[in-house]
């Protein structure tokens, strides 16, 4: 078994999907249905075998390397470590989750809209496990086009301004990200190294103070960008409102992610020393991201919408923690990812079970919904109390770990953002009142016949993240274990730093 | 009237046909303007290589392509007019705008 | 223009290439400007009314192209060309050799040139409706 | 003169040959059997090609120091005869269509390669006029070559007036060159340096208008969008990539070749001549609905990158870091040609009408009515963009190392902000494409399988060098070399 | 079994409970079912079945979907006639007009109505539950002994739950004589509500989501008493939070309800954010969050520190104790049934807060500061919430404002340092308040869900049961003498007078007697004189069903008897022993600090001719004083309240009789401040978001296409323009170079 790529296999099964798909009928939409699913399944199949990551090493593991442009010593680099693994895992079960949850919603250009979420899994595992910066960033992009299309064909009324949107704010940030790959690549380079993109080989170097700077905000640009991070959030609530559920749960789970991941993987330890100088500056933006995304919650009309600003405040937390520089912190971080994917792709995707329904997101319109629904309104209070972080769930141990980290560094900045403790009660639980208690509002009642609880479908595509966001809050030691060893990584490369000695900066 | 001066009346006819190109309305004035710039380098041409070191005639050889050229210029440019005129029966190009934002 | 032209090969003439002279006679004020007029008649046919002769922008050209002048005039002023000071006369037997031994290449290029510039003036200039018959 | 002196000139003597070919077979050709006019074309093309293949190594110069074939040449040929092939395989049937002659158009078209031939192995101004000429000529003629329709003449004739503006102007730069340097030869050119007083660097200047024009640079780019209107689209896709590419191997001859030596005097001018190009290109072409307009103004965005690889040659002062400026031009100019003759292609068959410019709304739909058409538009606009995994994306990544290694990074952000403002209207495209519905009275979709073929092999190769570019920058790095 | 495993099943058996009404609760239920073809006939007969009945019902029953309800309107609450709520109430049943099938009654506001004429449903749900938490209730009663009469203290560890750097917690519990004390409390009144709910909640159709929540409350707040650490003392916390709010808001169909769940968790969070943050910052400090390891350092902290930290734990316990100033969402949770407002919120969680404090002991006496706060809001919020609780209407309210004003008492306790004494009123009123609320249930229940004692009277002679037992709880919360609450509470104001606070003492005293007063104005007025609510609805009232009296029953017993067994003799009762090791240190760290008294050495044990006596026999006289007043007020002379109010000097009466009716406004301004105001900043915040950052973004766009736009009119088309501008930039050309020239 050590022979086989297994990273290889979990990234591109998704590709034979795309392949296969190709050559089915275009009406034939079973045949495409089951295709993509078996795909997704492969690819999450192939990422069970990561299960048997060491965690005790915090060394690259099941690495690939193979030479692809050896003129700029690109590399075709794969390995994982425990961050890898759990976002990889993350990545296989939502996509499979969404693919199948897409059954029934996706009906018009089925083969196009399977390929576009199975090119976007590609994507995506493969900026999980690059270990070469350009392929990095190739994959990086790959995950960008189809979930624009996903988001333009498929989304809702102002699909096209919400998914251009998307795009151009992505790019820009990615864009000068490339350059300062490049810039990060040539300063090795130029001190008389051979050319490599090689993530190992560029990690440890010391590089001038001038370039950590210009590139750390570059990187930082990308990565705010993507989280997002405000005050470069507003593509998010557009793009979520816009998307079809599927798209959303992804997009939420994990597009999101990509961000949070860039910078624990690439902010820090290749640029620990802008890193620790702009850390005041970012850990602000971090707090104001909490605050300020809950705040803006609250008064949302449209359920999706305030689910996308509550993204926006619980990814404030993955930055927070991954620049408080403990291990608390970052352990936080990533938990948090994980949680938050889980969470809110589970809640995006009950947003859509009743958008099914009745076509509508609007929480005005909506009341009274438990009498009809109970088991519906009982998963939904399930993830709304896992967003609100109550104990025994995910969602408390990432931001708790991260609060406790924050209150290592400053407990003034702890406190700050705790408030979001109060704060994200009060959105999500009005917002849940609004939406099940009471008795059911007028426009309800006009839906109240065909209203139907959960099918069969919905349940087995929310299953996953129900027993995943229980067991995660109950048993997070697995996930905390695997992701320990490449924190103590980050910390190394963080507390060997000074900072960046050259000049100081404002702050 | 040394180099010099050859340069300056060279330049002088440069300005002439640039000015020409940009001022006059018709097509083929326009032309004529650019075959007078050719003139102008071909007079610097020939002005360089009679006072450069001798025994090189490669100044006078390029003014003798150059005018070739302009020849085939000039050919061409009036097929195009002569093609446009058919479609627009004008020879004033700021009749000609139907290509423009 | 016709004036123009003649000044010229007579300079051409005072610098000592009476070739280049010979040869601005016969393209320009033979071949070109016979072209030139033959065009004008043609196209002008039917233009009862004279338009204006410039553009409004005549004022603003003029003052570009006074600058660019003024630019070149300026540098040519400023310049030391290592100029000999007195011209060298080439004979039309050194244009003649070198042309065809040193300068065939570019020579026979420019004959290209001109094959392809007949073939598209004639296609172009050809009406519509001949194309026909000649494909 | 021997006979043997010709074997480096094996693939210009067989496009000449190939040209009287075309010229007499195409009188004696009956009216529906013009397609073996394509046919003839092409092969001699291929076979064009194969002949590059024996001269590559041979860096020779030959005809007394006016002509040079060395492996940079051979490049531009190279790539010369690929573009060559492909507007061979897209015009027929858009011409065919509007009862245009194949016979003079393709006689035309390789004139204008046998340009791009010379003025690639030009070693002395002389000829590298001659060449442009040569190459520029058929251009304008190509652009009227629709002589009833009203926008191709205009289009034709403003290219033609302002080309030969331009060249006029490149000329007088050409003569002071020669009068400051008493000789014609390109490589003596950086003998400029020691001219006494202004002359020198306004020569430079003058010199660098002629040859920026040609490209298309920002602000001598006004012929590009009405020429490239104007011009029938399949051969605005030619137009747009052809003499584009010659024109780069003007400015790699005369800047890198000659003026390398005192890059320090034009760096700054062309850095920023990069950037006032992109930039307008790109914000203009964010206003632009009709994407044949559009992809013109696109092309002079790209033109600026390409020039943002010659600042970078010129900043650089490590002859590798140098070559990689040069590399990257040529990379770029390849990889454009490719995805820019087939985007034109495109936008080629989806208008029969021509009176309709390839308007967005002409796209409206396209995915549903032909999707694989739309899929492989949409391949070239994502390649256009500079999104991976094309050929684009590599292109712009060259040009990114070149600038970024060259120490003018800021000229790199400058590209990667532009290529992101760029996306905006590359996007709109695909927008129009997959998630608007058809109009009333779609325009009909030219199928010809030629064309499709073509494209099929351009978007084919559009993600091959994407993916895999290391051949191609093998045998790019060997003919930059020939420069050093 | 060894004891730590019977530990471990304690809180195990609520959790596999919750888990199997969950999994198959709805499914043992046999419900008639109201198809949905039917339901116009159906609904019918729902209607009917319901009209009459239907609980406070206030707010009016609409939807409020567009403004913030943060807090239910309570002016309106208190103001409007119950009557008109009836009519009202029904929103339900009105808005079902034909569209909505009636396939469901759960949720409608008040349990115990079963549709009529319709096939009698089958409920088996809550026998699984039940029968869990009865195991529980017996393991935790082995332990309970083991601990009380064996002396021992458990620590047992499950798991190791979060490993994060040095931040370690497990899943350990721990079992003293603290934990002892609340597990005896939890167990049986939960043990005895199940039973009680049984009865109580026949009819409705979501019995078994009832239950689910039951056990899964108990599940919690087991975890919360039995935990080792910090963190689980917070999971636990912010667990029953979770189920409290899931049981006030079990009539979801009722805004009221709904609202005062939601308020219930906000206001919680309120405190939590305290609450974390202190545990924050002791992980921060000291490393550990072990209770043992936390205390064992403590004492080596800047004193400074200790106090931030025993402040932030204390706002944690303001919240969950539903103390001033976050005591708002107690009374609005009376809004669940009553069942839940018996355990959870008066014998249980509510008690939390206490508990932590208790618990924390160590902390909070290294902190003078933190004591008199804790000492001064546990004072002040006694006597403010038995102000209100003297003029409330509604039955739970009173005894609402009765639980916020007894917690103070324990608070005041606590942080006078009187640890066993906080202690032992939280187990007698856990008992006492326990039955009260059970009783009140019951009177609801007969009343057929009237709870507003103006509608109430004479239910004496149909409900003896309930009566009987009802005094008993009474005279324990009155503090008459041999009753739980007497010993209990003596002690807090005998130890109050004993440590020098003869401020708090007197404060204390007259809290007292407000309490015997309020206490028995609310019997007085149910039990007593004749009914005066509608007339057919006397018809209906009943003694409750036997599972609900014989809860009642049961806990008469210790609500009577628990005062002389842990109580006697004062001060150094059993409960003394049992507790005396938990706040050995504290007693000792604490002494130097509190009370100048005790540092002076003087001794003030329990004489019963000294001033011990003293004390208690005022505190049994204000008791009955308190009641005597009650009798003649409520029942002798009705008029004399209102007389009274009019008559008190600077005719201050009838606004302090409004202020206290509708709580001292508290509940408004903080609806005005926090729920408008947020909303009015979410809205800006969103205002600033679509304008300010969006609109950069979109600007930038804008910019450029502004600016391609001017670029592109450079375009004209003509040709000598495009000369031009060629030119030009040839002359700008040559400029730059010649500027540039080097």
């Amino acid at each position: 078994m050590s022979d086989l790529p297994i990273l290889s296999l979990v990234v591109f099964s998704p590709l034979i999907g795309v392949l296969a798909l190709v050559l089915v009928p275009r009406d034939n939409h079973r045949a495409m249905r089951w295709i993509a699913l078996l795909a997704a399944l492969a690819s999450f199949g192939f990422s069970l075998a990561l299960l048997g990551y060491n965690t005790g090493g915090a060394e690259f593991q099941y690495r690939e390397d193979l030479s692809w442009i050896p003129a700029f010593g690109m590399r075709y680099t794969l390995g994982v470590d425990g961050l890898s693994v759990v976002l990889v895992l993350l990545t296989t079960v939502l996509s499979v989750v969404s693919i199948f949850y897409s059954w029934d919603p996706i009906r018009v250009r089925v083969k196009e809209y399977y390929a576009a979420m199975l090119l976007l899994m590609v994507g995506m595992l493969g900026v999980f496990v690059s270990l070469d910066l350009f392929l990095f960033y190739v994959f990086w992009e790959i995950s960008l086009i189809p979930m624009y299309l996903i988001i333009g064909i498929w989304g809702g009324p102002r699909r096209i301004y919400a998914t251009v949107k998307f795009v151009i704010y992505t790019l820009v940030g990615s864009l000068l990200m490339l350059v300062a790959i490049l810039a990060v690549a040539i300063a090795h380079a130029s001190a008389g190294h051979p050319f490599t993109f090689s993530y190992e080989t560029l990690r440890g170097f010391g590089y001038a103070d001038g370039l950590q700077a210009l590139a750390f905000v570059a990187f930082f640009l990308a990565f705010a960008i993507k989280v997002p991070m405000w005050p470069f959030h507003t593509w998010l609530p557009d793009a979520h409102v816009e998307a079809p559920t599927a798209g959303s749960i992804i997009l939420a789970g994990v597009l999101l992610k990509l961000g949070g991941y860039g910078f624990l993987r690439y902010s820090l330890p290749l640029l620990p020393d802008a890193a620790v100088s702009f850390a005041p500056i970012v850990i602000a933006l971090a707090v104001i991201a909490v605050l300020y995304g809950a705040m803006v919650s609250m008064v949302q009309p449209d359920l999706k919408k305030l689910i996308a600003y509550s993204s926006v405040s619980h990814m404030g937390f993955v930055t927070l923690g991954a620049f408080v520089f403990n291990v608390q912190g970052l352990q936080g971080a990533i938990f948090q990812m994980i949680s938050h994917g889980i969470t809110t792709g589970a809640l995006f995707l009950l947003v859509g079970v009743i958008y099914e329904r009745t076509h509508d997101r609007a929480i005005a319109h909506m009341g009274g919904l438990n009498a009809r629904m109970p088991q519906y309104a009982a998963i939904f209070g399930l993830f709304t109390f896992a967003s609100i972080g109550l104990p025994g769930l995910s969602g408390f141990i990432g931001e708790f770990l991260v609060l406790l980290g924050a209150f290592q560094y400053s407990g003034w900045v702890a406190a700050a953002t705790m408030l979001v403790v109060i704060m994200s009660a009060v959105y999500m639980l009005w917002m849940f009142q609004r939406i099940f208690f009471s008795v059911p509002s007028d426009w309800m009642r006009r839906w109240w016949p065909s209203l139907k609880d959960m099918s069969r479908n919905e349940w087995l595509a929310l299953a996953p993240l129900i027993v995943l966001v229980v067991a995660l809050g109950v048993f997070p030691g697995p996930v905390l274990d695997a992701i320990s060893g490449p924190v103590d990584r980050i910390i190394e490369a963080i507390e060997s730093s000074q900072g960046l000695t050259s000049f100081s900066l404002p702050w | 009237m040394g180099l010099q001066g050859y340069l300056l009346v060279s330049a002088i006819l440069f300005g002439i046909g640039a000015f020409g190109f940009m001022a006059r309305r018709n097509a083929i004035l326009m032309l004529i303007s650019i075959e007078l710039m050719l003139n102008a380098v071909n007079l610097s041409l020939v002005a360089f290589n009679a006072y450069g070191p001798p025994g090189s005639p490669a100044g006078a050889i390029f003014a003798l392509l150059v005018m070739a050229v302009a020849a085939a210029e000039a050919t061409v440019g009036l097929a195009l007019v002569i093609a446009i005129i058919r479609t627009r029966k004008t020879a004033e190009v700021d009749q000609y705008a139907d290509l423009k934002e | 223009m016709m004036v123009c032209f003649g000044t010229l090969a007579g300079m051409y003439a005072l610098l000592g290439a009476p070739i280049v002279a010979a040869a601005q006679v016969l393209i320009y004020l033979g071949a070109i400007s016979v072209l030139i007029l033959f065009a004008i008649m043609l196209t002008q046919a039917g233009d009862a009314n004279l338009p204006r002769p410039f553009h409004p922008q005549v004022w603003v050209a003029g003052l570009v192209a006074l600058i660019i002048v003024g630019l070149i005039g300026y540098a040519v002023t400023q310049t030391d060309w290592h100029a000999a000071v007195a011209v060298t006369a080439i004979s039309v037997e050194t244009i003649a050799t070198a042309l065809f031994t040193d300068y065939a290449l570019p020579f026979e290029i420019l004959s290209l040139l001109l094959l392809v510039a007949i073939i598209g003036a004639i296609y172009l200039a050809r009406r519509p409706e001949d194309d026909e018959g000649a494909n | 003169m021997q006979l043997i002196d010709l074997a480096p000139l094996l693939p210009e003597l067989i496009l000449v040959f190939l040209v009287l070919a075309i010229i007499t077979v195409d009188l004696f050709l009956p009216r529906n059997g013009k397609w073996i006019l394509t046919a003839l074309t092409v092969s001699g093309l291929v076979l064009v090609g194969a002949a590059c293949i024996p001269v590559w190594g041979v860096n020779d110069r030959i005809f007394e120091g006016f002509y040079v074939v060395d492996d940079l040449s051979v490049f531009f040929k190279a790539a010369t005869v690929v573009i060559g092939i492909l507007a061979a395989l897209f015009a027929p049937s858009y011409l065919a269509q509007r009862r245009m002659p194949l016979g003079e158009f393709n006689t035309i078209l390789i004139f204008s390669l046998i340009g791009m031939f010379v003025l690639a192995s030009s070693a002395d101004l002389i000829t590298l006029f001659i060449g442009l000429e040569l190459m520029v000529m058929p251009a304008y003629l190509m652009t009227a070559f629709h002589k009833t329709d009203r926008y191709s003449n205009e289009g034709g004739l403003k290219y033609f007036l302002l080309g030969s503006f331009a060249s006029a102007i490149l000329l007088f730069g050409i003569s002071w060159t020669y009068g400051l340097t008493g000789s014609t030869r390109i490589e003596g050119m950086g003998a400029l340096a020691h001219a006494a007083g202004p002359a020198g660097i306004l020569a430079i200047g003058l010199l660098t208008v002629g040859a920026t024009f040609k490209a298309a640079a920002v602000p001598f780019h006004f012929w590009t969008p009405d020429a490239y209107q104007g011009a029938p689209t399949p051969i605005t896709g030619f137009l747009s990539v052809g003499p584009k590419l010659g024109a780069f191997a003007l400015l790699v001859r005369l800047f890198a070749e000659g003026l390398g030596p005192m890059s320090a005097d034009w760096y700054a001018v062309m850095a920023i001549l990069a950037v006032a190009t992109m930039t307008g290109g790109n914000i203009v072409a964010l206003t632009q609905t009709n994407v044949k307009r559009m992809l013109a103004y696109s092309s002079i965005a790209h033109t600026g990158y390409i020039l943002a690889g010659l600042a970078a040659f010129a900043h650089a002062v490590d002859p590798d870091i140098r070559a990689q400026g040069i590399e990257s031009i040529l990379f770029y100019v390849l990889g454009y040609g490719v995805m820019n003759m087939a985007a034109f292609a495109v936008v080629g068959m989806l208008q029969r009408d021509p009176r309709r410019f390839g308007g967005l709304g002409g796209f409206a739909g396209l995915a549903g009515r032909a999707p694989w058409l739309a899929a492989g538009m949409a391949i070239l606009l994502l390649s256009l963009t500079g999104i991976p995994p094309t050929v684009g994306f590599f292109a712009k990544l060259y040009v990114l190392i070149a600038t970024v290694d060259a120490g003018v990074a800021w000229l790199a952000v400058a590209i990667a902000l532009n290529a992101a403002l760029a996306a905006f209207y590359y996007l709109r495209v695909i927008v129009y494409m997959y998630m608007r519905d058809p109009e009333d009275q779609p325009a009909p979709i030219d199928r010809s399988p030629v064309g499709i073929a073509a494209l099929a092999i351009s978007v084919v190769a559009v993600l091959a060098l994407g993916l895999f570019p290391e051949p191609v920058l093998a045998f790019l790095q060997a003919s930059v070399a020939s420069l050093f | 079994m060894s004891t730590e495993l019977l530990i471990a099943l304690i809180p195990a058996l609520p959790l596999a409970g919750f888990l199997f009404a969950v999994l198959a609760g709805s499914r043992l239920d046999r419900v008639p079912s109201h198809g949905h073809d039917d339901h116009g006939d159906s609904h019918a007969d729902d209607h009917g079945g319901h009209a009459g009945h239907g609980g406070d019902g206030h707010d009016s029953g609409e939807t409020d979907d567009s403004a913030f309800r943060a807090v239910p309107s309570e002016e309106e609450q208190a103001l409007s006639s119950p009557h008109a709520g009836h009519a009202d109430d029904l929103a339900n049943s009105n808005g079902a007009d034909g569209v909505i099938p009636a396939d469901m009654n759960d949720g409608l506001g008040q349990a115990g109505h079963v549709v009529e004429g319709g096939p009698r449903p089958s409920y088996r749900s809550w026998w699984v539950p039940t029968a869990l938490v009865g195991i529980a209730w017996a393991f935790s009663m082995v332990v309970f002994a083991n601990v009380v009469f064996g002396g021992h203290v458990y620590h047992v560890s499950v798991y190791e739950w979060i490993v994060s750097g040095d931040f370690q917690i497990e899943i350990a519990f721990l079992v003293d004589g603290l934990t002892a004390a609340l597990l005896l409390v939890v167990s049986t009144v939960g043990l005895l509500v199940h039973v009680y709910s049984i009865g109580y909640m026949d009819g409705d159709r979501g019995l078994w989501r009832f239950f689910a929540y039951l056990n899964l409350f108990m599940f919690s707040m087991l975890l919360l008493i039995l935990g080792d650490n910090f963190l689980m003392l917070y999971v636990g916390w912010e667990a029953v939070g979770l189920c409290s709010y899931a049981l006030i808001g079990f009539w979801y169909k009722k805004p009221s309800a709904a609202g005062a769940a939601k308020k219930a968790f906000v206001v919680n969070r309120v405190g939590d954010f305290g609450f974390g943050l202190g545990i924050m910052m002791i992980w921060t400090m000291l490393g550990t969050l072990n209770f043992e390891e936390v205390f064992a350092g403590i004492g080596g902290l800047d004193p400074t520190a200790v106090t931030v930290i025993a402040l932030l734990l204390f706002a944690g316990a303001v919240g969950k104790s539903a103390q001033f100033p976050l005591h708002v969402w107690l009374p609005d949770a009376m809004e669940g049934p009553t069942p839940v407002s018996a355990l959870i919120h008066a014998a249980t969680m509510v008690n939390a807060g206490v508990y932590m404090v208790a618990r924390a002991n160590p902390i909070f006496a290294e902190s003078p500061v933190a004591m008199w706060v804790v000492a001064g809001i546990g004072v002040f919020t006694a006597i403010f919430a038995a102000a209100i609780a003297l003029t409330q209407n509604d039955i739970k309210k009173v005894l609402a404002y009765s639980t916020v004003s007894q917690l103070a008492y324990m608070f005041f306790a606590l942080g006078i340092g009187a640890w066993v004494a906080a202690i032992f009123h939280l187990v007698s009123h856990g008992f006492f308040k326990g039955l009260l609320f059970m009783g009140s249930g019951s009177i609801i229940h007969g009343a057929s869900g009237e709870q507003d004692m103006r509608f109430m009277g004479g239910l004496r002679d149909r409900m003896t049961w309930t009566y009987r037992t009802m005094v008993v709880g009474a005279l324990a919360l009155a503090g008459i003498p041999l009753f739980a609450g007497f010993f209990s509470k003596d002690e807090i104001l005998a130890e109050s007078f004993n440590r020098g606070y003869y401020l708090f003492y007197a404060v204390g005293v007259i809290v007292a007697f407000m309490t015997a007063f309020y206490t028995f104005r609310m019997i007085f007025m149910t039990f007593h004189g004749a009914w005066r609510g509608p007339r057919d609805a006397w018809h209906h009232v009943h003694e409750s069903a036997p599972t609900m009296v014989w809860p009642l029953i049961i806990l008469a017993v210790p609500t009577a008897l628990a005062g002389l067994l842990l109580g006697i003799p004062p001060e150094g009762g059993f409960i003394h022993t049992w507790l005396e090791e938990v706040f050995h240190t504290a007693e000792e760290a604490g002494a130097g600090i509190l009370s100048g008294s005790i540092a002076a050495g003087e001794h003030h044990g329990f004489e019963l001719f000294g001033i011990g006596g003293l004390l208690l026999v005022i505190g049994a006289s204000v008791g009955v004083a308190g009641i005597w007043l009650a009798y003649r007020w409520y029942v002798l002379d009705p008029e004399a309240p209102g007389r009274f109010v009019v008559r008190m000097p600077f005719g201050l009466g009838p606004g302090m009789y409004a202020a206290s009716l509708n709580k001292y406004y508290v509940d408004d301004l903080y609806g005005l401040v926090w729920a408008r105001g947020g909303v009015l900043v979410g809205n800006a915040l969103w205002w600033f978001d679509a304008k300010v950052v969006d609109g950069a973004v979109n600007g930038a766009g804008w910019v450029a296409q502004r600016f391609g736009g001017l670029l592109r009119r450079a375009q004209t088309g003509r040709v000598e323009n495009y000369g031009l501008g060629m030119a030009a930039g040839l002359a700008l050309v040559l400029i730059a170079y010649l500027v540039m020239r080097p």
